[in-house]
């Protein structure tokens, strides 16, 4: 038995122009403390799909599992790094990084502690009293990375958590989160952009197509651990590189196709 | 008679048209032609507070204004040269009416009595005074213990049978709602059986524009008293008259009340009185009330001209 | 230039803008002031007295005691009712703006409400409730509550479903959620509703005093206008303003500083 | 937490409408609004007739004769007075969202607008106005345009106020935006300030209505005319079950009006902000 | 004479706790038709920079010139691409690319038709009616990219344009960049993440430096055009890359001793 499993996960959003299917028939499964990532086109459903698993959208047809368990609301047990952030504009970068711990059972001075700890770990020290709108987009991406990492969560769904960053912070954090992931041992479903982010960083990279949302290939890293940058230099990664590539360009003619049929 | 002006009068009346005061608007509507008077319905601007009907004539919107007796007075004082040319109300049904065994007069002193009137400037205020005067207690509103200040009657009637309080001044009819909810309710007095002279409501208009316009002013005049003449004196006429002028008339029985009230007491001055006595002793309860410094010269605030010549143009006095 | 753009060049400018703020005021309201004497000095203007008069009868009304004692009692009425209405209002404002019961059963009679003139109910009210002091205290806070239910609803309604996804997501319980992203979300729209509640207050509490049971300012103000006392009405009239004004000042300035984050 | 994720479902968040559509998912009885309505509704109009019963009509008419009594507005004239009224009530409604809006948005936008401007309007919003009636009747007279200037005076401070607030709370990033496309500073009130503070403008408008209501009741019953004259001579009268009909036709009206704003503000918003789908009866 | 020049561009921001230098004394010229990158960690000050440039901010020292005049205010011949993507919400995608072309002299239908164009050219065909709460957050980046092409400015400000995009959407937007320009030759000022985006696309490669913003280092790229995926082969591509790799990470410690010494 897996611990989360996604079953025929489909999903129709009613707009005023006409029924959008943005979710095919998603099925896939995830083991406990695996490093799996998401990748597809702009618009692919990628958000959509986060959003489910962690409870917030009810999907249209189709469950997802923890633990055997079908769970359609948010817990304790996923922590959500959003695309846009989503912080508390009222609140300062360590109040928003608290935010999530508050409802914990925990000491006010524990809660800071950890909320200092993840701050610094995200390379915001000294912004603790800063206003969202005082910072930089890469800045305010970093606040809602710690903000979901503060609260410890078995499986962490991050949704392009490093869109927003500089290559150099992208990769500190790439490594920081390795290390954590390392350690902690968390389950993790990472959204991204980036090919060789997603080979860089996962057991397994799940491919998305477009219009209307679905798998189009699920490909196994089996590249040892710990990586370095020196994995760019192995023969199977440009091999690995070019198969995800070709499997979206495809997916995205596909879907081109399709769309002119329409 | 003949035709004085075509230019049509404008008239500002300081409170909405009731059946005991009907005759304001039916007398020169329908007999202001015998008097060569050129005005309709539309003529009469109708307000709810005094002082901004006679801003009205002040602004030139209107030219006379009808409202109370004591208030034109006040505004005299105030240093405006408002004269009064015409009464049109003396008397009006407001009793004095108690609950709770308050009966007589000199209960309304006791501290435990909760008495409600208007404030000491308003209508029932004057009247009260008037009252306590008539039953010689000697003494005013001032010396009442315990009083509530409830502007309108409509607020007083139900607070007194909501027994909120104890006794207050209210229209008869008033009374009459209030009596057949409240067992104990009764007339502790009256102001038109038990107050021997009252001038409740007259005209004015500015002096300068009174002299100017006497012959107007007077047939204007004439006009109301003749129907403070008809009216009393045929039920039916009066009836047509209130469901004329008066928006929601009461029903006939109700009606026929005020009307024998109207004829009895002689609510409407027949003659233009507005005596110098009269004159004074209302002034006085209103210095009394603490809304005039100072008793004036009668002569000074009335221009009888406009009067005598009304009563020479309806042919004399009657009894 | 653009005030939002070039914030940082305004806060540099902060001392010059203070001052010429003040002088406009000023200078505005000289101008008002000399209008106002030239048009009461008129002798048909006899509703309106110029200041001339206005100001020495509220000098003298202030010293004899008169007017504070009246603003001290129509004050604790409004302060009264006013706290009321701010419970309730926010309270029910939630309400509908969260429970579908209560928006399709309530909200509409609130609309309604709020539409309908208080003033209607006094000849009804003092029944059932009294006219003294709990009558006043209900007009004060039928007069404010609507105001404060409705910017507190729409506040509400206008959080953003982002935020509360992502409160949702950090498994945060609905009390929670009400604390810490809807309710701040939406205060700056209650603010709104509470200062313009004040200043409704404050007017209901008058309104009260005149047309129930006169008292206080009330019949300060029934007072002078039934003697035909210009000077003394609009000086009574003067200090309602004045004590509205100050109120929603003080508001305003409340509400600028609790909603500090906005403006960096 | 089940309680309220229905209450977020259907009210507070939009997150799940779009499922909940699909599946075609049928409301029970009880999440109906109709079914809803009926039990709310006609709990407080039993109230009412109970409590009239045991009041007597001194107090409180029966809501059943109040009933009658607003079937008897069609005949009796009331309604056609009524409808008179409305009419310098809209006028005077109209002018001032014309002249509030405006200068609403103006005095968010500038601070010198708001500097000179803004005393003034806070000092009328509390002033008691019908402290300036009689100033207001030397001005235009006591005919069809006093009532029009006196509900202009009661609806427009809410609509300034509410119109400034909402242009004041407008994300600053859309005015760089616009600064960027070299939006010139007129348009820039019809193209962004406008749209962006439009709930609030709705707002205002909004309670500005409500307050026209209550400037049209209190300009008639001061020059005692049309609606304002019926209804000081039913009071006097004590004819209860027509003097509420008559307030409930008034009350009705502006609820009316109000339901109209509300959906101009759906009509008017169509870009899904969360506004659109709350304010107001969603439909199912 | 240079067609842009930055000169001595210092901005310290005021905030409640502190002064915050967020630039310092940047000065720098771009010709006429060229293509620059602007490459720095998070927070170094890039959006601040490009909103100096496009005169939404002014500086607080310095100025910008454009052909040697003075310019604090935005023009039609700058064009902004928003990293925050400020599409307006009450507008669908068609009426927010139709915005920046409504303050120009032209006819309903050429605006129209010139919108539609460029949603064409951002792929996002069969949205025009989508309002951008409907849109993925790569949807909403691309139809920012169309507003600001839509007005064909002299001078394209595009801050981390693409940072949203998926990689194929990103590269078929990488081409398609390259092609407008090779054809319309504007000045692009280009602010990114991605050092290898930064090589592929400019002529000259700015790199800044944090805590005060500053430049560190500016590379001329001298690859010949037109460039394609070929290009990371070169002997010379990796070695810029890792020059531009350690003058970022030389810059970032600089940074962070210095904030220790604070
Ligand atoms: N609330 C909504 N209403 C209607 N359509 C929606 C809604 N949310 C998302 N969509 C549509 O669903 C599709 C998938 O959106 P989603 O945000 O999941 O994409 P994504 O893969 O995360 O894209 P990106 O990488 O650009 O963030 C898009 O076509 C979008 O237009
Ligand atoms: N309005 C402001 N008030 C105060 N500080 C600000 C403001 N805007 C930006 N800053 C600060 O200026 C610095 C530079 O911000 P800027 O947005 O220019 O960075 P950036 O290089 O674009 O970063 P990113 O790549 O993350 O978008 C940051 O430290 C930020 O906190
Ligand atoms: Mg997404
Ligand atoms: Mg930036």
């Amino acid at each position: 038995m897996s611990y989360v499993e996604v079953r025929n996960i489909s999903k129709v959003f009613q707009t005023q122009q006409e029924n959008l299917p943005a979710l095919e028939n998603i099925s896939f499964t995830m083991e406990q403390h695996g490093f799996y990532c998401l990748i597809g086109h702009s618009g692919c459903g990628k958000s959509t799909l986060l959003r489910i698993i962690d409870g917030l959208t009810e999907p249209t047809t189709g469950e997802v599992l923890i633990s055997a368990k079908v769970t359609n609301r948010p817990g304790f047990d996923r922590g959500m790094v959003f695309q846009h952030f989503n912080l508390l504009p009222w609140r300062a970068v360590l109040g928003n990084v608290e935010f999530g711990l508050e409802n914990r059972r925990m000491s006010k001075r524990e809660r800071r502690e950890r909320a200092m700890h993840y701050i610094h770990m995200v390379g915001l020290d000294g912004f603790e009293h800063y206003y969202p709108s005082q910072l930089s987009g890469g800045m305010q991406q970093r606040v809602g990375l710690a903000r979901a990492l503060a609260i410890e969560p078995e499986i962490l769904l991050m949704d392009e958590p490093f869109g927003s960053l500089d290559a150099q912070t992208r990769e500190t954090m790439q490594t920081e989160l390795m290390r954590i992931w390392s350690i902690e041992k968390r389950t993790v479903l990472f959204v991204t952009h980036d090919i060789e982010e997603a080979i860089f960083l996962s057991d397994r990279v799940i491919v998305m197509g477009q219009r209307p949302g679905r798998i189009v290939d699920i490909i196994d890293v089996d590249f040892p651990r710990p990586r370095d940058e020196n994995l760019r230099n192995l023969a199977g990664f440009t091999e690995m590189r070019g198969r995800v590539w070709k499997t979206l360009k495809c997916a995205a003619s596909e879907a081109k196709a399709s769309a002119a049929k329409r | 008679g003949e035709r004085v002006a075509d230019s049509a009068l404008r008239v500002a009346i300081t409170s909405p048209t009731q059946p005991s005061y009907v005759e304001t608007i039916y007398g020169p509507v329908h007999y202001g032609a015998e008097f060569g008077l050129n005005i309709t319905a539309d003529d009469f601007r109708i307000f709810d507070s005094h002082a901004t009907a006679t801003q009205t004539v002040l602004a030139g919107q209107a030219d006379i204004v009808g409202g109370s007796f004591v208030s034109h007075l006040i505004i005299r004082e105030r240093g405006l040269d408002f004269k009064m040319f015409c009464p049109f109300v003396n008397m009006d049904d407001f009793v004095m009416a108690g609950r709770n065994g308050v009966t007589e007069v000199e209960q309304l002193f006791d501290p435990d009595t909760r008495v409600a009137i208007d404030s000491p400037g308003g209508a029932s205020g004057v009247i009260l005074n008037a009252m306590l005067q008539a039953a010689g207690t000697g003494k005013t509103i001032a010396d009442l213990p315990n009083v509530r200040i409830l502007e309108s009657s409509a607020l007083r009637s139900s607070v007194f049978v909501a027994d909120g309080v104890d006794a207050t001044v209210i229209h008869l009819t008033q009374f009459k709602q209030a009596a057949e909810q409240v067992s104990d309710a009764v007339i502790i007095t009256t102001l038109y059986k038990d107050v021997p002279v009252f001038i409740k409501e007259a005209f004015a208009a500015p002096a300068s524009w009174l002299e100017e316009n006497l012959e107007l002013a007077a047939s204007f005049c004439a006009s109301v008293l003749k129907a403070a003449r008809e009216l009393p004196r045929d039920f039916d006429l009066f009836v047509s008259a209130v469901n004329e002028f008066v928006g929601v008339p009461p029903s006939e029985a109700m009606l026929r009340e005020t009307f024998d009230l109207i004829s009895q007491y002689e609510f409407w001055p027949k003659n233009g009185d507005l005596e110098p006595e009269a004159i004074t002793q209302m002034a006085k309860m209103a210095v009394l009330s603490g809304v005039l410094e100072e008793v004036p010269d009668p002569t000074e605030v009335v221009d009888r001209r406009p009067i005598n010549r009304a009563l020479e143009l309806l042919g004399g006095r009657v009894e | 230039m653009d005030p939002v753009t070039r914030k940082d060049t305004w806060i540099s400018q902060s001392r010059k803008n203070r001052i010429a703020k003040w002088g406009l005021r000023v200078a505005s309201f000289l101008v008002f002031l000399a209008v106002w004497q030239w048009y009461g000095a008129k002798p048909e203007m006899f509703a309106v007295a110029p200041p001339s008069q206005v100001f020495p009868a509220f000098y003298e009304a202030m010293l004899s005691g008169e007017l504070p004692k009246a603003a001290a009692g129509t004050l604790y009425t409004m302060a009264v009712g006013y706290l009321l209405a701010v419970v309730v209002g926010i309270v029910v404002g939630f309400g509908i703006a969260v429970s579908v019961w209560a928006r399709n059963t309530i909200e509409p009679i609130v609309n309604a409400a709020y539409s309908a003139p208080m003033a209607l109910l006094i000849p009804i009210l003092g029944v059932y409730i009294g006219l003294e002091f709990q009558g006043r205290l209900f007009l004060v806070m039928v007069w404010a509550v609507f105001v404060i239910i409705v910017n507190t609803a729409a506040g509400v309604r206008e959080t953003p479903p982002s935020l509360m996804e992502m409160a949702q997501s950090f498994g945060l319980n609905p009390w929670s959620i009400y604390r810490k992203v809807i309710f701040p979300s939406a205060l700056p729209y209650i603010l709104v509703g509470l200062r313009l509640g004040a200043g409704r207050a404050l007017r209901g509490a008058v309104t009260a005093e005149i047309l129930m049971s006169t008292t206080n300012l009330g019949k300060f103000l029934i007072d002078a206008g039934s003697t035909f006392n210009m000077p003394k009405l609009l000086a009574g009239i003067m200090l309602v303003i004045l004590l509205g004004l100050v109120i929603i000042q003080g508001a305003e300035y409340l509400e600028q500083r609790i909603l500090s984050w906005r403006r960096v | 937490m089940s309680g309220f994720k229905t209450a977020q479902q259907r009210g507070v968040t939009r997150l799940e409408k779009d499922s909940q559509i699909i599946q075609g998912e049928k409301l029970r009885l009880r999440d109906q609004k109709w079914f809803q309505r009926l039990l709310v509704w006609g709990l407080l109009v039993a109230v009412w007739e109970i409590l009239g019963v045991i009041l007597g009509p001194f107090f409180l008419p029966r809501i059943s004769q109040v009933f009658l009594s607003m079937f008897a507005a069609f005949t009796n004239g009331d309604l056609t007075t009524l409808a008179s009224s409305l009419r310098q009530m809209f006028l005077g409604f109209g002018l001032a969202a014309v002249v509030g809006i405006p200068i609403g948005l103006i005095m968010g936008r500038s601070r010198w607008a708001e500097y000179v401007l803004g005393i003034y309007v806070n000092a009328l919003f509390v002033t008691s106005l019908e402290a300036l009636l009689p100033f207001i009747i030397i001005l235009v007279g006591t005919d069809f345009y006093f009532r029009v200037v006196v509900v202009f005076l009661f609806a427009i401070f809410y609509i300034i106020i509410n119109t400034a607030a909402g242009v004041r709370a407008i994300d600053p990033n859309l005015f760089e935006t616009a600064a960027a496309f070299c939006t010139p500073r007129l348009k820039l009130f019809i193209k962004i300030i406008l749209p962006a503070a439009l709930p609030y403008v709705i707002a205002g408008l909004r309670l500005g209505l409500g307050h026209a209501v209550k400037g049209m009741v209190i300009a008639e019953l001061w020059v005692v005319v049309d609606t304002g004259r019926r209804l000081v001579d039913l009071g006097f009268a004590r004819k209860l079950p027509e003097y509420f009909a008559l307030a409930l036709w008034i009350v009705l009206f502006g609820a009316l009006a109000n339901q109209i704003l509300l959906s101009f503000q759906k009509r008017l918003t169509p870009w899904g902000s969360e506004i659109a789908g709350f304010t107001g009866s969603r439909k199912k």
